[in-house]
């Protein structure tokens, strides 16, 4: 693991690279489209936020990176590649191998994600023997070193789940994912299942080892909070594909997509109480029945005919920050939320 | 609860009410219309049905069924007999097309008696844990040591030997399962958070459990039913052995498998053709009951 | 005396053809055959005791006879008695005080010389022994004394005289115990006889392993170990012959005689049995209590059709509700003016049923079994009485609760199969009252007359001509209608060799011998 | 978890006290009694019914004749067989080796079938594999048991020498009765498996077992088959118990000298001491083996040891 690190290859610079994910469920009555086109490309050390409403395709993505899709959905992509392996041409045993080391993943409730008859201890030990084998006790030392690594004291190694609080077992699945000093780690909401206090505890405690091991990673979020306290860079996702990508500052000051100004406008602003909260109209609309053009168009207060009509592009509005909004043909085209700081605000 | 009528976006929302307007029922019959395997059970369930309702009218019960002709013993399969003659010169072929009532409604009524009193006792043990729980699980291990065979003696010779009391005998010896099964389903589901949320709704406790954690244990029931039909069938055999079966010489799956069983070596047929009558019998019981099974568990649904 | 041994002789030649092939004694084979020192024999009914005063059923009595002796034995070859323990006897004229010279190179089996006094003890101690059978207590309680007069010599004293006392006395029960044995150990002592052979290992219907007694006071028997297991399904017991795990299968299934016969290395022997099928009915059933309506069935009935029907024809027809082996047996019914029942005549049939209370029938009788075997039969019986118009409703019950409804007379008409013995006296119980046996509840004055007659008549032809009296009565007022003698089959491998098979399922296998 | 044991073995006094009282009405119930038996091997006059009854204190009600029975019973004294005289203990454990011996081969071969094809039918749901496992699963149990057992006997026993017909002669003899009473239990097991492991293929923590890098055999044969566990066990140590109370017709078919046979000779002779004997020491043995199945639960899954120790088990 050390020599890959220190390397000056730019290619070592991308620790994960994913061109045009599309995935679908396909039932007897429908055909669900989950996914319809992303591009993701995250440099080593960074973490890249993946925000927006549930059902928007952000699991799904995620468990896609694993090759883990469950049965009928149907994975289609470019390209995919993880610490400069392909993992599309992966056969089983090569994922195997692959899936736990190069790239790992916490899941989000903490209640059902550990094996209920098998020790904490057990479980660390077990991904460990997977991917670098050794002696039964010494897996088990190691593993009692990652649980003090995220907090708990080592001496419950011996303890079985049901005797963990919801926090503590989302602990043991972290330990769980860096047990074997994954390159890449993607959050599906680690924290959502669990309340305010423990949650900011567990973010804190990922922060710290993400930047000691210099991991790159996927936080996967409907809330905006944790994106701008962790996240380097964020995507938003809307219905399957990905509407605004940028630095955390291009997003959130200089916003450009109507879908991402109706998310801040969800958010209550303490400091002007009076503010009344403008929530986005309408529901996320049927993955099975997508409409044709852009999906945002029935809620955008923006629509013009151009939007249902035309599928928007990906477009630059500068080297870090892209939009895919039709509205902006119209090069004058602004939206209401204020941009703040200027260009490097 | 249900939002303002939204002028904008509103074919979503006539998309999204696609599910409600459906009835449960017709949910359940849509999922058991696909399962293939349930409408072969089905099919063949009706098709037994048929046959027992109207084989008065195929069959004339003295002289074709019941009539005997020891010239005409022991003939192997052939054309005029399908499945051969028995031992005492009867047509096997019409005996097991008439035979179906007998074990079709042996088999069926025998595993409803089960079920009904197994259901209400092991539901009552599975909500009301403590003393009533106790109580009934001894008294379920009490009667489930008696052998099936002391049981058929006993009803059979207190209340005469008939259909009925052969399907009473098999129906009690079954009971004792029913009252595990329905007893562990209710107890797991007597725990989930909706029973006590029901319970806040001073809904009575014979409603909740009636309406509300019965439906949901259905499950193991619906297997226990269908294995249970297979096993009094068969047990109709053990039984005609000692005379407590169906009344000679009604021709009775069970009990012809029982008389050819000296026969297996030299007419085998004789245990043959009955066997398979009831090995598509119970196979057609359990493929409507793995159907309904899993069109009725929500869990499973696709 | 002589003359009794002369009848007997005379019936047992018209019987002797069945047992002709019976001693299947072996030709002298060459000389250098050897033989297994283990001969296994598969049987069928299940025994539960080795004390013979216990038990009197057939397989029991085929186990004391091996293991213990008596001291007059009965031969099923001749029909008569031979002598056993007891060299030779001699009867008071009034047929009560019977006196014995026994012999005195007997020894049990575990070493104890056998004397006059363990006569004596056998009597005392199955006298009052609670597990003593009830038939073998009454015989025992009809004895006055036992006098010991030396170790060779006793007497036993009768309370009052009766001419076939050697014929019951003869049976395997009252073999003799010996006192010190039985006094030693009460649960195994009952073991210890005489017999060519030694108890060694019993486990209740399981299996019983008997070892050679060298010291048998006639001759040792050539096999060392005898194992009889008890196998209850018939089509497995014959597979185990096939397979060769036992070298003798008795009572193969009627059914798969015809394999047999197929295959090599396996004999079958088949023997018109001593158990009669029969139907009995119930007189105190207002109904039924009508000569003429039993007449009429008894001719309606076609015996034959059963036979095949119920039996796959192994067994023979039957005329008589007589043993056709047992001592007086009568069937010229022509010859009295009778006409036999068999082969079966619809018009006599209905001819009685015109003088019965039912002219043209319409009336439903309930028929009652207590075996799979005989529902077979009450189904043919059913559909043959269709043809005097009589519905029979057929009704099977557990042998307990059978054996309940009879004594409690609540049956109307039941089929029954009872095995019969020589004793012309034993027929008794089917004709006076106060007999379980008595199913038809038959009380008629002059039969009964007749049997205490015969019991005490020493000559020989009024003796003979009673019990053609009784058959004569029986006959015109049929409470019974005799049915068919069922056989009884054995299938052995050709190795096996002195073997006796007879009708009565008592087989003797004192002399067997299997070569290797 | 010893103090659970004790108490389930103390509520299985009241149990076998409610047996034996049940029985023992029953067999009054029955029609006929010891009685009858003896007269249906011979004739009897009635004097000799009338000392019999009384040697049988049958004239008494039978509720005395409980009282006295259950006399014996507290002092550990099953009395004795009214057909053979001897003690009913020393008859029944004389049957229980053979017995033990076929209800363990039953449920290996029982085990052996059912699993792997309920674990198979479960992962390959509702395809054309998992109706054809069910159908398989499901033939042991409508081949009536007589006609599989003779049929093992004439097309094995016959061919093969090793492999005796019948009895009870060493290891070999039990293959045939095995497989005739095992695939008779096929049925329910592999349907329990099946249903018991879809439940568990749902859970989200095999998920993670895939992500940490497992192959799909060991998250379906390890992590998902221990969970699913608990239903197989209940199912087949309900099985189990079962077969200890003797398979009567497979006994019968291979001379195997087993409890069932012996329980139902003992009702068709009305023997009732010796019914009621044995099938307290039944329910016994089969409310070990149950207590045996319910403290594996422990083992198998922490969350019950947990509600163990906390004494009561309130629930699964």
């Amino acid at each position: 693991m050390e020599e890959k690190r220190n390397s000056g290859m730019p290619e070592e610079e991308i620790a994960l690279e994913l061109k045009n994910l599309r995935v679908k469920f396909v039932l007897e009555q429908e055909t669900v489209h989950a996914v319809n086109g992303i591009d993701i490309k995250l440099r080593k050390g960074h973490t890249l936020g993946l925000a927006g409403e549930t059902g928007a395709g952000k699991t799904t993505t995620a468990l896609s990176l694993l090759r883990l899709v469950p049965h009928p959905g149907k994975v289609e992509c470019d390209k995919l590649e993880v610490a400069g392996k392909d993992v599309l041409s992966m056969s089983q045993k090569e994922l195997q191998k692959f899936r736990g080391s190069d790239l790992a993943m916490i899941f989000q409730d903490p209640m059902t994600s550990l094996n209920p008859v098998f020790t904490v201890g057990q479980q660390i030990a077990d991904t460990i023997m997977l991917h670098n084998p050794t002696t039964k006790e010494d897996a088990f030392k190691q593993a009692e070193k990652m649980l003090e690594l995220v907090g708990i004291p080592a001496v419950r190694a011996v303890e079985y789940p049901h005797q963990f609080s919801g926090g503590m077992k989302q602990r043991v699945v972290i330990a769980i994912a860096l047990a074997c000093n994954p390159g890449v780690l993607i959050a599906d909401e680690p924290t959502t299942a669990l309340d305010v206090t423990i949650q900011a505890q567990v973010l804190a405690m990922m922060k710290k080892l993400r930047d000691e091991r210099g991991m790159s990673m996927i936080m996967i979020t409907h809330d905006l909070g944790i994106i701008a306290d962790v996240c380097d860079e964020v995507a938003i996702m809307y219905a399957g594909r990905i509407v605004e990508y940028g630095t955390l500052r291009d997003v959130f000051n200089h916003t450009k997509h109507p879908y991402t100004e109706g998310l801040f406008n969800s958010l209550p602003n303490i400091r002007n109480r009076e503010e009344r909260l403008k929530p986005i109209p309408g529901l996320m609309p049927d993955p099975s029945k997508l409409p044709k053009g852009c999906a945002f168009a029935p809620r955008c207060q923006y629509a013009t005919e151009a939007c249902r009509e035309k599928r928007p592009e990906e477009r630059m509005v500068s080297d870090t920050h892209m939009v895919a909004c039709t509205a902006y043909d119209d090069p004058d085209f602004r939206i209401h939320r204020p941009e703040k700081g200027g260009k490097n605000g | 609860m249900s939002r303002k009528k939204e002028t904008r976006g509103s074919e979503e929302l006539l998309v999204s009410r696609k599910y409600v307007r459906q009835s449960q029922l017709r949910i359940i019959l849509h999922n058991l219309r696909k399962n293939k395997g349930a409408m072969i059970g089905l099919a063949i369930i009706t098709i037994l049905v048929l046959v027992s309702c109207f084989a008065d009218v195929l069959f004339d019960y003295d002289t074709e069924i019941a009539g005997l002709d020891i010239s005409q013993k022991l003939i192997r399969p052939c054309k005029e007999h399908l499945f051969g003659t028995d031992d005492l010169g009867r047509d096997i072929f019409k005996r097991v097309l008439y035979g179906a009532r007998y074990s079709l409604g042996v088999g069926f009524a025998a595993t409803m008696i089960g079920m009904a009193i197994g259901v209400v006792l092991g539901a009552i043990a599975g909500y009301y844990c403590g003393i009533a729980e106790d109580i009934i699980m001894r008294l379920n291990d009490v009667l489930s040591a008696v052998p099936s065979i002391l049981m058929g003696i006993v009803i059979v010779s207190a209340l005469g030997a008939s259909t009925f009391n052969l399907m009473l005998a098999i129906g009690i010896t079954s009971v004792p399962q029913f009252v595990r099964i329905t007893r562990a389903a209710v107890l797991s589901v007597r725990n989930q958070e909706y029973v006590e949320a029901l319970k806040a709704t001073g809904m009575s406790e014979a409603r909740i459990i009636a309406f509300h954690v019965i439906p949901n244990c259905l499950s193991p029931i619906i297997v226990q039913i269908t294995l249970r039909i297979a096993s009094a069938i068969i047990a109709t055999s053990s039984l005609s052995f000692l005379g407590l079966g169906v009344p000679v010489p009604a021709p009775e799956w069970g009990s012809m498998l029982n008389l050819g069983r000296s026969y297996v070596r030299t007419a085998s047929y004789l245990t043959i053709f009955p066997g398979i009558a009831i090995l598509i019998t119970v196979l057609a019981f359990n493929l409507l009951g793995d159907g309904l099974r899993d069109a009725l568990d929500p869990k499973l649904r696709k | 005396m002589k003359k009794l041994l002369m009848v007997l002789l005379v019936i047992a030649l018209a019987t002797g053809l069945c047992f002709a092939g019976a001693a299947s004694e072996k030709p002298a084979a060459a000389a250098a055959v050897e033989y297994k020192d283990t001969a296994v024999i598969g049987f069928q009914t299940k025994t539960s005791s080795i004390s013979p005063p216990t038990q009197t059923s057939v397989m029991h009595r085929l186990f004391f006879n091996l293991t213990h002796d008596t001291l007059v034995d009965y031969s099923e070859e001749t029909s008569s008695l031979v002598p056993g323990l007891a060299k030779e006897w001699k009867v008071s004229d009034d047929f009560r005080t019977w006196t014995f010279t026994l012999r005195d190179d007997v020894y049990f089996h575990n070493g104890e010389k056998f004397t006059a006094d363990d006569v004596l003890f056998t009597w005392e101690y199955a006298k009052n022994d609670s597990g003593t059978n009830a038939t073998v207590k009454t015989t025992y309680n009809k004895i006055e004394a036992v006098n010991v007069i030396d170790d060779t010599h006793v007497e036993i004293v009768l309370k009052n005289g009766d001419i076939d006392f050697l014929y019951t006395y003869s049976n395997e029960s009252y073999s003799v115990l010996n006192r010190e044995a039985v006094t030693a150990d009460a649960s195994k002592g009952p073991g210890i006889g005489t017999g060519p052979y030694m108890n060694d290992e019993f486990v209740a219907s399981d299996h019983t392993t008997l070892q050679r007694w060298d010291k048998y006071w006639g001759g040792a028997a050539p096999t060392k170990t005898l194992e009889f297991r008890f196998i209850s399904d018939a089509t497995t017991r014959l597979a185990a012959l096939e397979a060769g795990e036992i070298d003798v299968c008795q009572g193969p299934n009627n059914t798969e005689h015809s394999i047999i016969r197929g295959m090599d290395g396996i004999e079958l022997y088949v023997c018109p049995g001593m158990n009669l099928t029969f139907l009995a009915f119930n007189s105190e059933v207002p109904a039924l209590n009508d000569p003429n309506l039993r007449l009429a069935i008894a001719y309606a009935i076609n015996n034959q059709e059963i036979i095949d029907g119920a039996a796959s024809g192994v067994g023979s027809v039957s005329n008589g509700m007589w043993g056709f082996f047992t001592y007086g047996y009568y069937d010229d019914w022509a010859g009295a003016g009778l006409a036999a029942y068999q082969p079966t005549n619809l018009e006599k049939a209905k001819e009685y049923l015109a003088k019965s209370n039912y002219p043209n029938g319409g009336l439903k009788i309930r028929m009652t079994c207590n075996s799979a075997w005989t529902v077979g039969a009450l189904q043919i019986i059913q559909a043959q009485l269709k043809a005097l118009n009589i519905e029979v409703e057929v009704q099977q019950l557990d042998s307990a609760g059978f054996t309940s409804m009879t004594k409690a007379k609540e049956h109307e008409v039941v089929i029954q199969s009872a095995a019969l013995t020589g004793a012309g006296g034993d027929m008794a119980k089917f004709f006076t009252a106060g007999n379980t046996a008595n199913t038809a509840t038959y009380n008629s004055e002059k039969v009964s007359e007749l049997f205490k007659l015969a019991a005490v008549e020493k000559d020989d032809a009024k003796r003979q001509d009673y019990y053609k009296q009784i058959q004569v009565i029986i006959h015109e007022e049929a409470p019974y209608i005799p049915l068919y003698y069922a056989g009884t089959g054995v299938a052995y491998s050709k190795k096996v060799s002195g073997a006796v098979w007879n009708g009565s399922g008592k087989f003797d296998y004192s002399k067997v011998k299997v070569e290797k | 978890m010893l103090r659970y044991a004790i108490k389930r073995l103390l509520l299985m006094i009241p149990v076998i006290i409610g047996v034996s009282f049940l029985i023992f009405f029953i067999m009054d119930l029955a029609p006929g009694n010891i009685i009858d038996t003896k007269i249906a091997e011979e004739n009897m006059t009635e004097e000799e019914t009338e000392l019999l009854r009384e040697q049988y204190n049958l004239n008494g009600s039978m509720i005395s004749r409980y009282f006295k029975y259950m006399g014996g019973l507290v002092r550990g004294d099953l009395g004795k067989s009214y057909i053979t005289g001897k003690p009913v203990l020393e008859s029944y454990l004389e049957k229980m080796p053979a017995t033990i011996v076929l209800a363990a081969a039953s449920i290996l071969v029982s085990i052996i079938i059912s699993i792997p094809l309920g674990i198979y039918s479960a992962i390959k749901r509702g395809t054309f594999t998992d109706n054809t496992c069910m159908v398989l699963s499901f033939l042991g149990l409508s081949i009536p048991n007589f006609w599989l057992g003779l049929m093992l006997i004439i097309t094995i026993a016959l061919n093969v020498k090793w492999i005796p017909t019948s009895g009870f002669r060493g290891l070999a003899s039990v293959i045939l009765p095995a497989i005739t009473v095992g695939t008779g239990l096929t049925a329910t097991l592999a349907r329990t498996t099946r249903s018991s492991m879809l439940d568990v293929l749902n859970q989200d923590y095999l998920r993670t077992e895939r992500a940490k890098g497992n192959s799909e055999f060991r998250v379906v044969m390890r992590f998902a088959l221990v969970n699913a566990l608990i239903p197989i066990i209940t199912i087949a140590g309900g099985q189990f118990a079962a077969c200890l109370g003797g398979s009567v017709l497979t006994e019968t078919i291979f001379a195997w000298p087993g409890v069932g046979k012996l329980i139902i000779d003992s009702v068709n002779s009305r023997d009732v001491p010796m019914v009621v004997g044995c099938i307290i020491m039944k329910s016994f043995s089969i409310g070990l083996v149950v207590l045996g199945v319910d403290l594996l639960y422990a083992v198998i899954d922490p969350r019950i040891k947990a509600m163990y120790a906390r004494g009561r088990r309130r629930s699964r």
